[in-house]
Formats: structure tokens, C-alpha cells, sequence
């Protein structure tokens, strides 16, 4: 693939950035700023893909496939999803890998939340049958 | 030995597995203060040795050392891995319920605890029998309360919509505190009640006489009443000072003319109160809502026999039927021009 | 003009500075309250912080004192007496917890001290860093307006105009833990307002959070790798993991709350088909994580007061940062030990139990490793530094009775009881508090310029030890006897640990008087501080005390933050000075001069 | 280390014979913060930082997929009853609303960083339409919502005067007995099973009435307390025993877990071809509840990410004013890309609610 990476000078380039790049990581050349720019035949291909997505996980719950493959089949469309509009509508494919990091962290973080919370599900009683007054006392 | 320190910072061992618990409390106090005792020793001779003084220069001294680290690491790794393997194994033994155990249903309200027994019989104190084991099962009706019996190393949360399980074996013969631990609003501190561990033949002739109020001491029909009143939920509803709730005021009403919803108008006597106790929906009082839950199956005939004793000794209208003659009982109604709310509503 | 730049090892030398300083740099309250400078943020927070702290401890002896009988100590009637003090519990709860010890450190020393650690001129949000002071601020004035509104309440009684009852809040009675369905469904009408200052007080916490996380990724100054970082930032890095993670749990938990009781929405209330104990795991998956935001912070200053005080280098650097990460990590998975009696299942009890034990590893080396960083050392007893001895032996007797506490039988025994609430005041109180006052008085001659009395701070650094240990030792003993906590009222038997108590908080109060009158006389008339008072060797001392508007004319470059023979007692000046030879020595290299 | 050492005074060797020049105040490029060395530094803090807040985002929607996540997996088929009620044309119509409107924001950072400011505004008034026309269709979804008395929350809470759901008229009896029966049923969650066993076979098997039907007939628990009562203590067991659940197999584990997934209403009037045989407004109060809890659930999943929508409509008005003066270009675009990141969390949020709350199957 190819895609156009556009170098701009900065106005006053070489004489800021000589030398006092804060960043260790990044090992750029000074004064230049490195700045991708995604093609439209890419931002049109993502969404393409993404409204075909979007037909495939309405099209699949007219087909039964039993409670639990039907959630399972609809999550992983979408992130298919998901992943495409982070990949490319938002620079992941082209940014800092710690930005994916944090997206990953954030994301384990939600998973480790939920599922803990539905380690314990079996104790959550929502058809819990009060007794009434008429068997015991205040 | 270890025994009488524990006497000074544990309440007294009563159940099967208060033992455990002061066990393992004492092996982590000693754990605690050998680390406490290395700690501050070492901080204590450094601070000595090392102090800034005239002549002094600190020397130089590794930045790190990996097996040192490392050692202080792994030990405290396997201390700790022992404490919870005990702490783990008592749990155990706190949580899986002997079969067979005598089941007794707790429920909390803000602020008192019932306690029902198989047989149906609820008392606002707990009396268990010594040696055997007892489960709880606990629900609130309001908010969340804690059960929780220091004697006992027993403690579990009574949570509104669910059902939560604990179970204790007394071991010693006495009466122990009931304490809620956990946070339930403006009287959280009284809700107290306590646990009176009797020998199981004791027991048995408590729980014949508690079920059975006729082979109390001092047995009236107008005091068995009012107990049900009190411990059967018509409290709640039903106000005896004149005030409107939920249902219409017990005060003077018996021998009344009640005012239904139907527009009819009846006399309320022992069969209308018999019938709204058993089917509230038959006939609603003018003003109310149909809300009241049927007591069919929940009292007998008896006990609404008592229910209606009660009633006649706060009506004045049935006192004057009858000429006056019946005494004014000791729980006598306010007075007519007291402010019409009961000690319990004015809390937030 | 010519100036040095630094080498490895090597501090920088900064030019003699001219008379304007950050204090001195903008005129008026309007340069203050909408600064950009991250050090007039950090001292806006302090006195915010402080207020509140002020009001909270306010609370604190209003409960101690009421604690002095069981019976009836402010009012003629039990449940006024009773609501008086559920309100005093909740308020001095929330006030600390939220407004006071979860901004303290980060928010205030942090905001202060970060950017000079790393040789910046700020935080990589300077804006963002103002708005999380005024959301701080925002959500203060949502909870100053659930305080005032207790005491109209509690003056004038219930209001006979629809709205005003409506609109002036009853005071807060959930407790700081606002658990359903006490909080939705039976507590004081305040409760709507305090949700929404919590939310907005949460903000807070994100925004500095996100900027830390930032700051320390993209403005490291030259020299200085991640493993080069002062400690102190490897802990506020640890904690800015901690508030963007959990706080957002926090909000949401919030929201729902304020669903519940506005529109009745169930998703905890089980009146309302909802589950009381999910709301638990909801809130304890943020609070217990925030124990650590307040913990880690305050172990990030005690190695840096330490090292400086000892004038020593650290030991073993790597394994106190590591451990910082550590506790982040795991400071997630711990939060069902808060839930043991509650109806949790035996298997996330167990699950709980194991992961709260391994959390105690990485605090354990942590205490080691001060402890060592003391041997061979040149120990000064000052004020900061007895704060922090006193911090290691309370933070020593808190973490372990957090075994207790872990251990599944014996938490059974202690949970709600005075022994938990003994167990996280020495965690929160002894360590978080003591960290945060020698952490004031650490930077205190940075901030002002100004040296405080070093014989009155130890006397009072002292007294607050002695009147900690006797408020809350007595406690862990009441709890193990049984009393649960937020008792109002408790058995006689109980009198004797509970009036010990009572005289441990006044001793405290008067130690805190003296502590506070101690930092604001140095203001008054302390001795001026030179650049570096301690000789520590972290960048914000190689600028100026205090410092000027952009923090460094020079951009220093870091060297190791540790490395104390760098500054040597100069007799003359009686002040330390920067000893390039040593520099040199240690870094192995040529300093390098550039000619401008 | 001396690797390190080597690439720092590599570092110095670049900074050459500008020491420090980022001082010089009047040298930055007009969008360049002072603490700030180079654009490019700027722009990488600017586009971490927004990440790190797109992280405390997806955590707080996280505590609702949590709740959303518990609950469904407690109980499907009130989720499979409840989304019925979803439509699921327009949800599917709003998705793809709102990935237009994504496609229009990726390609206005395209034309920021090329510096076109025009076309520039031209995608964010696209973008702006579709984050509206978004809005609007939740407009119609949620006023069906309330036109079918199902909301987040109860009546009583919107309108004081409401008297409760209207109860399907039921022939009067002059029965007393039999209005007592009904009256219990009313007051008990699982009317059907407690007082007409006929209901029992269509629960799976462990299921029980639950707690109320024990309490209610206490005579009959008379029975078991004598054996109960004389009881002697059992040995205690052996830790590990009976670990996985400890109330297993003991007469009462029903009692402990009630119904386990099965609220007992719906579950007997399974949807036969389809089709749900009961409506909402057929249901007991108690079984409404319980749907109630997917529509709480439903709006404030949809609500949260609708104000998200409208916060992020308000950032692109921003960003379209500011286009409209021409202030973006090559080298300063950082605003419109951190506008269009949150706008995209947004759809990426969407597009795990359209699934999980409108295509249950």
C-alpha cells in the first residue's frame, strides 16, 4: 500500500527544533514533521467495508444460530468494525504504538471489569421473592 | 498462654470456629510484630548510628543489592501465601453448612431483627440451642444491615433482594450480642439484639412456650395481641394514635362505623376485622388503597381472636358500649391532641 | 553570553536569577485563579486542599467529642443526636476522602513539583491543568452547598416552602460509601448534590491524571530515561494510571446513582429489580484503585524526603519503581476484599483474598528499601525527615494489619468493625497525611523561598505521632472486642478505648495547629532559602527558591536524581554547592560548554 | 550504559550551536505553546493525551456494558422480550448515519492536513448533518418508547398524578376466597407457580416457586421443624468438601439461588414462530419490572452516547468556525484531528450498542 507521507518544514524549523528534542523515542529528523495523510480510496474502502459490516451483522439475526453463538457472531462483526475505524479513520495504523497501548489498556481494563463482576452474576438474585408482611415479622 | 493475651483484644470464643479465627489472628499478630520489631529496630540503629553529627560522613554503600531484594521479596511472598491459605481454609469452614443444621431465617428492617424459626414462630431475639449447628438465611427488607456476632466470629450482610447464608455452632451456654455492622441510617447504633445459647432440651421448652403465647406468664388476650400487632407487620400500617397510614388508624375504630369504598357503611366488629385480616379486598375502607396483603394462612383464627381483644382496649367507642367497665390497659392511646406522628416518622 | 549545559551525572548551573519569581510574576486574584503556571495551580489546590481538610477535621472532633459517652452530648432527643452525628461521619468522610486526600499529593506537590523534576516549564496541558482546578473548585461548591444546606436545615428545620426544601439540600447521611439502597431510596436529601460534586470532583482527578501521563511521556529533558526519573514521578506516573482507569467507573457509578434516585431507573435498588451488591463491585472496582491514589503519591515522597534527608542514593531504585507499577496494577484486582460478608460468591472471595495478599509484596519492599536507603547515610533530623520516619513505622503497622484484613476468616470477624476503620486511618491518615506534611515541609522553602522552624515542626511532627497512635491504636482493640463502626452509640464496656480515642484527637489538633502555624509563620518571617536548602539532587532544586515563571532559563539536563556527592556543605555560605568535580567524577565525562 | 551516553551526547553534538533556542519567544510558530519545543512534540502530547481520554471514556461506558452484561447474561430472555420493541430498520438506518458522518470526519482531517480549508468546512457541515439526522432518529426511536409506557424508570417519577399501569379489567367476583387468591397473587412475584402447580412443568428442573411459597404456608413448615429441632450437630465438614457451592444439593439450594434465569411469566409464554404471544402491557406489574430493567438499561446506554454526540457536535461547530477563518494547515491541524478521534469513539461506541441492543436474537 502505498500512502503519501507528507514532510512539512515547520516555518522556523531548524533552528527550534535543533537539538532539544524533549522525545528520546522519536528519532525524526528535526525540523521536519511527519504527517500522514490518508488517501480517499482508503477512506472510502473503510467504509464500504464498514456498511457491508453492518449488513452482514442485521442479515445474520434472521438466522438462528442459538443464544450464545448469535451474541458471539454479532460482537465479533463488530469489532471487525471497531477495528477498522481505529485502524484508519483514527491514524492507529500510522500513530505512536502507546497510543494503541493505552486503546488496549483501556479496553483490557473494561474486559477485567466485566468479567469479575459476572464471576459473581450467579449471586445476583433480580427474581428474588421478597417474603411479605403476611409471614414475617417487621 | 496464648489463650489469656487473646482475652485481652477478642471477645469470648463461642462457636466451633471462633478458636480458628483467634488462631490465625495470633499467628499474624506475631507476624506483624516481628516485622513491626525489625523494622524499627533497624530504623531505630540507623538513625543512631548514622545521625548527622560534627566529624560524621556518610559512607557509601551499594544502590542495590538483587539478593537482598530479592530475598525481601520472596519471604514476605510465602508469609503471605501461608496466612491465606489459612485464613482461606477457616472460611471454609465458615461458609460450607453441616447438613442437617437447624434453619433459622433472619431478617432485618431498619432497625430490629426477626428471627423465624421452622415452626413459624418469629422473636425479635435469637435463641439457639448449644451444639448444634445453625444456618442462617438472611434478607432485609429495607436496606443493607450486617449480622454480626463478635462471640461468634460470625458476620454476614442481610441484603434486600437476596438471600445470604452464614451458620455458627455455639459452644458455651450465655447470651452474646447481635450487633449490625454495616451502616443503615439514623438508629444503625441500637440495632442491637442478642443471641441466647441455651441447652437443646431448655431450648425446645423455650420455643413450645415462645409459639405458643397461651403458655406464657402473664397471657392475655389483649397482651397477645398486641404483640402480633407489634411483630406482624400491622404496625406499619396500622397507627393506634389516630394518624393516617398506609391503612386506616386502629384507634377507635372497633365498634365504629367504618365508611367503605362501595359507599355502603358497616360496623366494625369481630367479623369485619376477621374478614379484612383474611381478605382485605373484600371491603375497603373509604379513603385507602386495596394494598393490604392477606393474612389467610399467616394467623389463626386465634391469634386474630387476640388481634381483636387488642383492638377493643384502644376504642372508645366499643369501651362506651360496653359501659366503661373494661380497665384502661397500660398501652393506652396518646393523648387526642398529640401531634399525629409516631416517635418513628419524623427520622429521615 | 556562555552557559554550561550539564553532563550525565552533572547538575546544571543556572544563571543567578533576576527578582521576578512565579509569586511576583502576575498582579491580582484574576492572575491566580485563571493561572496557566502550573506552580500557582499547585498552590490554588493547596489552599483548597487545606480548607478542606480543615472542614473535615472539623467533623472529625465534633465526632470524637460526641464519642466521649454514649449517651447524649449535643442535642435533648436520640435520633436528632444520632442524625447529627450519620451527617458529621458522612461529611468528614467525603471531605476527606474526595476533596482532601485524593487531590493532596498529586494535585498539589505534584502539579508543584512534576514539571521541575523533569526540567519542563509545565505541564503538557496547562489549560487542561486549570480545568481540573476548577472542576476541583466546581465540585467543592457542590459539596460546601450540601454543608450549608445540613445546618439550615438542622437551624430552621423542615422548610414550610415546597421549593426550598426541594432546593436546599438535608445534609448527607449515606456515608462516604453512599451504598444502595440507603443511598437511592432512605437517606437525607442531599444526596443528588453530593452525586453530582463527586462526579464533578472525579473530572478533576482525570484531567490531572491524563496531563501527568502525558507530561512525563513527552517532556523528559535530555538525560533523563525512564529509569533516570526521580521516584516521586514513577509514583505520580502510578497514580495517573490508577485516576484515568478507575475514576470513569467512579462517574458512572455516580450517573446511575443519580438515575436511581431521580427517575427511579433500577439497575441496584432491588426494589426497582435492581441489585444492591452489584453496586458494591461498581464502586469498590474505583475505591478501592483511589486508596492507592492516595498511597502511592505518598510513597513517591517519602523516597524522595528520605534519600535528600539521609543524603544518600537510593537503594535499590529499580525495584521501588517496579513496585509502583505493581501496586497500580494490581490495586484493579483487589476491590472484592471490600465484599467479603456481602454475599459474594466463595470463589471471587478466595480469588480476592490471594490477589489482596500479593499486593502487600510490593509495598513490603518498598518499606525495606527506605529502611536500607538510611544505612551508611548522613541522617538529619529534619522536620520532613521525621515525618517520614513516622510515616514508615504507621505505613509499617497500617500494612500489616491489612493481613488481618485479608485473611478470609478473620476479616469475617473485623469487617465493619473499629479495626478496619483503625487499619485505613493508619493508611490513609498516618501515611497519606504524614507524606503530604513532609512533603509541604520539603518543598515549602521551593514554594515560598522561605525556611520554617526546624524545632517547632519536629515538636509538632512528634505530638501528631504520639496523638495518632493513641486515637487509632486503641481502635484496632475495639474493633477485634467487636464494636462496629459508625456506632453513634456503643455498650459501656467500650467507654474506656473510646474516651483514649477522644484524647488522641485533641492531641492531634493541637499537633496539626502547630504544624499549620509553623508553615505560615515561615512565611511571615522565616529565614530566606537558598536555591537548594537540602542538597537533594533532583532538578527543582538546580532553580531557584522560589522559582521563576518558566522554571528553568537554562534547560537543564538530568543526570542521576540520587546522586548526592554533587553538592557539597559549602562553610562560608553555609549552603550547598554544586561540586563539578564530583560531577564530573561520577559521570566520566568532560562537561560539555557551548558558547551561544 | 555507555550506549546511552553515546546517543545523549549525540543529542547535545545536534543541538550544534543553538543552545536552547527555544526560549526565543518571537521565533515560534504562532500555534506553538512555549513549554513546547517543536510542533511535532505538540502534536504527539496533544494526540496522547487524547487517547488517554478516550480510555476514561470507553472505562465509564464500561460500568454500563458491565450492568448491561450482567443482567443479560442472567436473564436473555427479558432482553430478547424487551428488544422486540426496538426498531431494528432505524437502528441499522443510524448506523449507518452515523459511519457516513465518520467517513466525512476522517476525510475532513484529510483536507486540514492539506490545508483546504474550504473543503475542510464542507465535511464538517456533512459531519454535523449526520450527527443530527443521528439525533433525530433517536428523537422518533425514543418517543415510540414513550408512547409504549416503556422509559428508563417509573411513571410516578415523571407525573405525580400517575396511579400505576393500568391493570387489564378483570371480571368481578363475588367470591371472597377467590379475591384473596388473586391478591396473593398480585403480592407474589411468581404467581402462576405458587398458587397453580399446572404451571410447574414449564420450569427447568431446580427451579424453584421460590421463598414466598414456603413462608406463606407456614403450617407447613411445621412439619420438617420437628426433625429439624432435634437435630444433633453433624460433623463439621472437611474444608474443600463441598467447595464449588456450598448450599449444592442441599434441600434448600433453591432457596439460596431462586430462578435462576427464568422469570417465571415469560418463560411460559415462549414466542411461538417468532412471535412473542404476550405484550408489555399484558404482562404482571412484577414481570414489567423486570422488562423494565432492558429499557433502563436501553436508555442509558443510548442516552449517554447521545449527549456524547452532542458535545461532539458542539466541538465540530467549533472546529468549523475556526476552519471557516482558515487557521488549519499543514503544520496545525492538531484540533480537527482530536475532534474527529472523539468523534469516532463516538461511532465506535454506536457500533457496539446497535448490536447489543437491537439485533438480540
Amino acid at each position: 500500500m502505498a500512502h503519501e507521507i507528507q514532510h512539512v518544514s515547520t516555518p522556523a524549523g531548524g533552528a527550534h527544533a535543533a537539538g532539544q528534542s524533549h522525545v528520546p523515542a522519536h528519532g525524526q529528523h528535526h525540523g521536519e514533521y511527519h504527517v500522514h495523510v490518508v488517501p480517499p480510496w482508503l477512506l472510502i474502502a473503510v467504509f464500504v467495508c464498514l456498511v457491508i459490516l453492518t449488513g452482514i451483522t442485521v442479515g445474520v439475526t434472521y438466522f438462528d444460530f442459538g443464544r450464545t453463538l448469535n451474541v458471539w457472531i454479532a460482537l465479533a462483526v463488530a469489532v471487525a468494525k471497531a477495528t477498522l475505524v481505529a485502524l484508519f479513520f483514527m491514524h492507529l495504523r500510522w500513530d505512536s504504538p502507546f497510543n494503541s497501548v493505552v486503546l488496549f489498556a483501556a479496553l483490557f481494563f473494561v474486559a477485567l471489569f466485566i468479567g469479575t463482576v459476572i464471576l459473581d452474576s450467579k449471586e445476583y438474585q433480580i427474581n428474588f421473592v421478597p417474603p411479605t408482611s403476611t409471614s414475617m415479622a417487621p | 498462654m496464648l489463650k489469656i493475651l487473646g482475652s485481652i483484644y477478642m471477645p469470648p470464643e463461642a462457636s466451633t470456629v471462633a478458636p480458628g479465627v483467634d488462631w490465625l489472628f495470633n499467628f499474624i499478630l506475631g507476624i506483624t510484630a516481628f516485622f513491626c520489631l525489625l523494622i524499627f529496630a533497624g530504623m531505630v540503629v540507623f538513625c543512631i548510628k548514622y545521625r548527622h553529627r560534627p566529624g560524621h560522613q556518610g559512607g557509601e554503600s551499594p544502590g542495590h543489592s538483587t539478593g537482598l531484594e530479592l530475598t525481601w521479596t520472596i519471604i514476605p511472598l510465602i508469609i503471605v501465601l501461608v496466612v491465606f491459605f489459612y485464613g482461606f481454609r477457616g472460611f471454609l469452614d465458615m461458609s460450607v453448612v453441616p447438613p442437617n443444621s437447624y434453619e433459622i431465617i433472619v431478617q432485618s428492617k431498619m432497625w430490629n431483627w426477626a428471627f423465624q424459626y421452622p415452626n413459624g414462630t418469629v422473636t425479635p431475639e435469637l435463641h439457639v440451642p448449644k451444639g448444634v449447628p445453625i444456618r442462617l438465611v438472611l434478607t432485609s427488607d429495607d436496606v443493607i444491615h450486617s449480622f454480626y456476632v463478635p462471640a461468634f466470629r460470625t458476620q454476614k450482610m442481610s441484603v434486600p433482594g437476596r438471600y445470604n447464608r452464614a451458620w455458627f455452632q455455639a459452644t458455651q451456654v450465655g447470651e452474646f450480642p447481635i450487633y449490625c455492622a454495616q451502616y443503615c441510617g439514623t438508629s444503625h447504633s441500637k440495632m442491637l439484639s442478642k443471641v441466647v445459647v441455651e441447652e437443646p432440651t431448655n431450648f425446645d421448652r423455650w420455643l413450645e412456650e415462645a409459639s405458643n403465647p397461651e403458655k406464657q406468664t402473664g397471657f392475655t388476650p389483649q397482651k397477645a395481641g398486641e404483640d402480633i400487632y407489634k411483630s406482624r407487620g400491622c404496625i406499619q400500617c396500622h397507627s393506634i394514635d389516630g394518624s393516617h397510614g398506609t391503612g386506616p388508624t386502629w384507634k377507635d375504630m372497633f365498634g365504629s362505623k367504618v365508611a367503605l369504598s362501595d359507599g355502603s357503611t358497616i360496623v366494625a366488629d369481630e367479623n369485619y376485622v376477621h374478614d379484612s385480616v383474611l381478605y382485605p379486598t373484600k371491603q375497603i375502607v373509604q379513603g385507602y388503597q386495596a394494598v393490604m396483603p392477606s393474612y389467610l394462612g399467616g394467623l389463626k383464627d386465634k391469634q386474630i381472636d387476640w388481634v381483636i381483644a387488642y383492638m377493643k382496649t384502644i376504642s372508645e367507642p366499643y369501651k362506651k358500649s360496653m359501659g366503661s367497665s373494661g380497665a384502661v390497659p397500660t398501652s393506652a392511646p396518646m393523648h387526642k391532641d398529640e401531634p399525629a406522628r409516631s416517635a418513628g416518622s419524623n427520622l429521615k | 553570553m556562555s552557559a554550561i549545559t550539564g553532563n550525565l551525572g552533572l547538575a546544571t548551573k543556572q544563571p543567578e536569577h533576576k527578582s521576578d519569581n512565579y509569586l511576583t510574576h502576575g498582579k491580582g486574584i484574576k492572575s491566580w485563579l485563571f493561572s496557566l503556571d502550573h506552580k500557582r495551580i499547585g498552590l490554588m489546590y493547596m489552599i483548597g486542599v487545606l480548607t478542606a481538610f480543615f472542614i473535615g477535621g472539623v467533623f472529625a472532633m465534633l465526632l470524637r467529642t460526641k464519642l466521649l459517652t454514649p449517651g447524649l452530648m449535643y442535642t435533648h432527643n436520640e435520633a436528632d443526636e444520632w442524625n447529627f452525628y450519620n451527617h458529621c461521619f458522612t461529611l468528614h468522610g467525603a471531605f476527606m476522602v474526595f476533596m482532601f486526600i485524593i487531590p493532596a499529593i498529586p494535585a498539589v506537590l505534584g502539579n508543584f513539583v512534576l514539571p521541575m523534576m523533569l526540567g519542563a516549564k509545565d505541564v503538557a496541558f496547562p489549560r487542561l491543568n486549570l480545568g481540573s482546578l476548577w472542576c476541583w473548585i466546581i465540585g467543592s461548591i457542590f459539596f460546601g452547598w450540601v454543608l450549608l444546606g445540613g445546618i439550615l436545615h438542622a437551624a430552621f428545620g423542615p422548610f414550610a416552602n415546597y421549593w426550598a426544601n426541594a432546593l436546599i439540600p438535608a445534609g448527607l447521611d449515606t456515608g462516604w460509601t453512599f451504598y444502595t439502597p440507603y443511598s437511592t431510596a432512605k437517606a437525607a436529601n442531599g444526596t443528588v448534590e453530593a452525586l453530582l460534586g463527586i462526579f464533578i470532583l472525579g473530572f478533576s482527578s482525570i484531567l490531572t491524571g491524563v496531563n501527568f501521563i502525558a507530561t512525563i511521556h513527552m517532556l523528559r529533558p535530555k538525560g533523563m530515561t525512564w529509569f533516570r526519573m526521580p521516584l516521586f514521578l514513577w509514583s505520580l506516573y502510578a497514580t495517573s494510571i490508577i485516576q484515568i482507569l478507575a475514576t470513569p467507573v467512579l462517574a458512572i457509578t455516580g450517573l446511575l446513582l443519580l438515575a436511581e434516585r431521580t427517575l427511579g431507573v433500577g439497575i441496584f435498588d432491588p426494589a426497582l429489580g435492581g441489585d444492591p451488591v452489584m453496586y458494591q463491585h461498581f464502586f469498590w472496582f474505583y475505591s478501592h484503585p483511589a486508596v492507592y491514589i492516595m498511597i502511592l503519591p505518598a510513597m513517591g515522597v517519602i523516597s524522595e524526603v528520605i534519600t535528600a534527608h539521609t543524603r544518600k542514593h537510593v537503594f535499590g531504585y529499580n525495584f521501588i519503581a517496579y513496585s509502583s507499577i505493581a501496586i497500580a496494577m494490581l490495586s484493579f484486582l483487589v476491590w472484592g476484599h471490600h465484599l467479603f460478608v456481602s454475599g459474594q460468591s466463595p470463589l471471587a472471595n478466595a480469588i480476592f483474598s490471594i490477589l489482596t495478599f500479593a499486593i502487600a509484596v510490593p509495598s513490603a519492599i518498598k518499606v525495606f528499601n527506605w529502611v536500607s536507603t538510611m544505612w551508611r547515610g548522613d541522617i538529619r533530623f529534619t522536620t520532613p525527615m521525621i515525618c517520614a520516619l513516622s510515616f514508615i513505622i504507621l505505613f509499617t503497622f497500617g500494612g500489616l494489619t491489612g493481613l488481618f484484613l485479608g485473611a478470609l476468616s478473620n476479616d469475617v470477624h473485623v469487617t465493619g468493625t473499629y479495626f478496619i476503620v483503625a487499619h485505613f486511618h493508619y493508611v490513609m491518615v498516618g501515611s497519606a497525611l504524614f507524606a503530604f506534611l513532609a512533603g509541604l515541609y520539603h518543598w515549602w522553602p521551593k514554594m515560598f523561598g522561605k525556611m520554617t522552624n526546624k524545632t517547632v515542626g519536629n515538636i509538632a511532627a512528634i505530638l501528631l505521632l504520639i496523638g495518632f497512635n493513641l486515637t487509632f491504636f486503641v481502635q484496632f482493640i475495639a474493633g477485634a472486642k467487636g464494636l462496629p463502626r459508625r456506632y453513634a452509640s456503643y455498650p459501656p464496656e467500650f467507654h474506656k478505648y473510646m474516651v483514649t480515642s477522644t484524647i488522641g484527637a485533641y492531641v492531634m489538633a493541637v499537633a496539626l495547629f502547630m504544624m499549620a502555624g509553623n508553615l505560615l509563620a515561615a512565611l511571615i518571617n522565616g529565614k530566606k532559602a537558598p536555591a537548594n536548602p537540602w542538597g537533594a539532587n533532583t532538578l527543582e532544586w538546580h532553580t531557584a527558591s522560589p522559582p521563576p515563571h518558566d522554571n528553568f532559563p537554562v534547560e537543564p539536563v538530568a543526570g542521576d536524581p540520587y546522586d548526592m556527592g554533587s553538592w557539597v556543605w559549602d562553610e562560608a555560605t553555609e549552603q550547598w554547592v554544586l561540586d563539578e568535580d564530583h560531577a564530573r567524577t561520577v559521570a566520566g565525562t568532560e562537561p560539555t560548554v557551548h558558547q551561544h | 550504559m555507555s550506549e546511552l551516553v553515546n546517543k545523549q551526547q549525540a543529542a547535545v553534538a545536534l543541538a550544534g550551536d543553538t543552545f536552547s533556542p527555544a526560549r526565543d519567544h518571537h521565533h515560534h510558530p504562532p500555534h506553538l505553546a512555549h513549554h513546547f519545543d517543536t510542533l511535532e512534540q505538540q502534536f504527539a502530547s496533544g494526540k496522547l493525551g487524547m487517547w488517554v481520554f478516550l480510555a476514561t471514556e470507553l472505562l465509564m461506558f464500561g460500568g454500563l456494558f458491565c450492568a448491561y452484561s450482567v443482567y443479560r447474561h442472567n436473564h436473555p430472555e427479558i432482553f430478547e422480550f424487551g428488544h422486540q420493541y426496538l426498531d431494528k430498520t432505524l437502528g441499522a438506518i443510524n448506523t449507518i448515519v452515523l459511519i457516513t458522518s465518520s467517513l466525512t470526519m476522517a476525510w475532513g482531517v484529510r483536507e486540514a492536513q492539506l490545508g483546504h480549508n474550504k473543503r475542510l468546512a464542507l465535511c464538517l457541515i456533512l459531519t454535523l448533518l449526520g450527527g443530527a439526522g443521528f439525533m433525530c432518529i433517536k428523537t422518533v426511536e425514543y418517543h415510540a418508547k414513550w408512547e409504549h409506557r416503556v422509559f428508563a424508570g417509573r411513571w410516578d417519577q415523571y407525573d405525580p398524578r400517575y396511579k400505576g399501569p393500568q391493570v387489564p379489567h378483570e371480571p368481578p367476583t363475588n367470591e371472597p376466597e377467590a379475591q384473596a387468591e388473586q391478591q396473593i397473587k398480585n403480592n407474589k412475584m411468581l404467581p402462576q407457580t405458587t398458587m397453580e402447580p399446572q404451571n410447574m412443568p414449564t420450569l427447568p428442573q431446580g427451579a424453584n416457586p421460590g421463598y414466598g411459597a414456603a413462608l406463606a404456608t407456614p403450617q407447613a413448615a411445621t412439619a420438617p421443624s420437628e426433625a429439624a429441632a432435634t437435630t444433633q450437630a453433624g460433623p463439621m465438614l472437611q474444608a474443600g468438601d463441598a467447595y464449588a457451592d456450598p448450599n449444592a444439593g442441599t434441600a434448600d439450594a433453591a432457596k439460596i439461588h431462586p430462578m435462576q434465569g427464568v422469570p417465571a411469566g415469560l418463560a411460559t409464554r415462549v414466542h411461538a414462530e417468532g412471535k412473542w404471544e404476550v405484550k408489555f402491557d399484558d404482562l404482571p406489574k412484577t414481570e414489567q419490572d423486570h422488562v423494565l430493567t432492558f429499557f433502563n438499561l436501553y436508555f442509558l446506554m443510548t442516552g449517554l452516547h447521545g449527549i456524547h454526540v452532542l458535545v461532539g457536535m458542539g466541538l465540530i461547530c467549533w472546529i468549523l468556525i475556526r476552519s471557516m477563518k482558515h487557521e488549519f494547515g499543514p503544520t496545525y491541524f492538531a484540533p480537527v484531528d482530536l475532534v474527529g478521534l472523539y468523534w469516532h469513539l463516538v461511532d465506535l461506541i454506536w457500533i457496539f450498542l446497535f448490536p447489543l441492543l437491537y439485533l438480540i436474537h
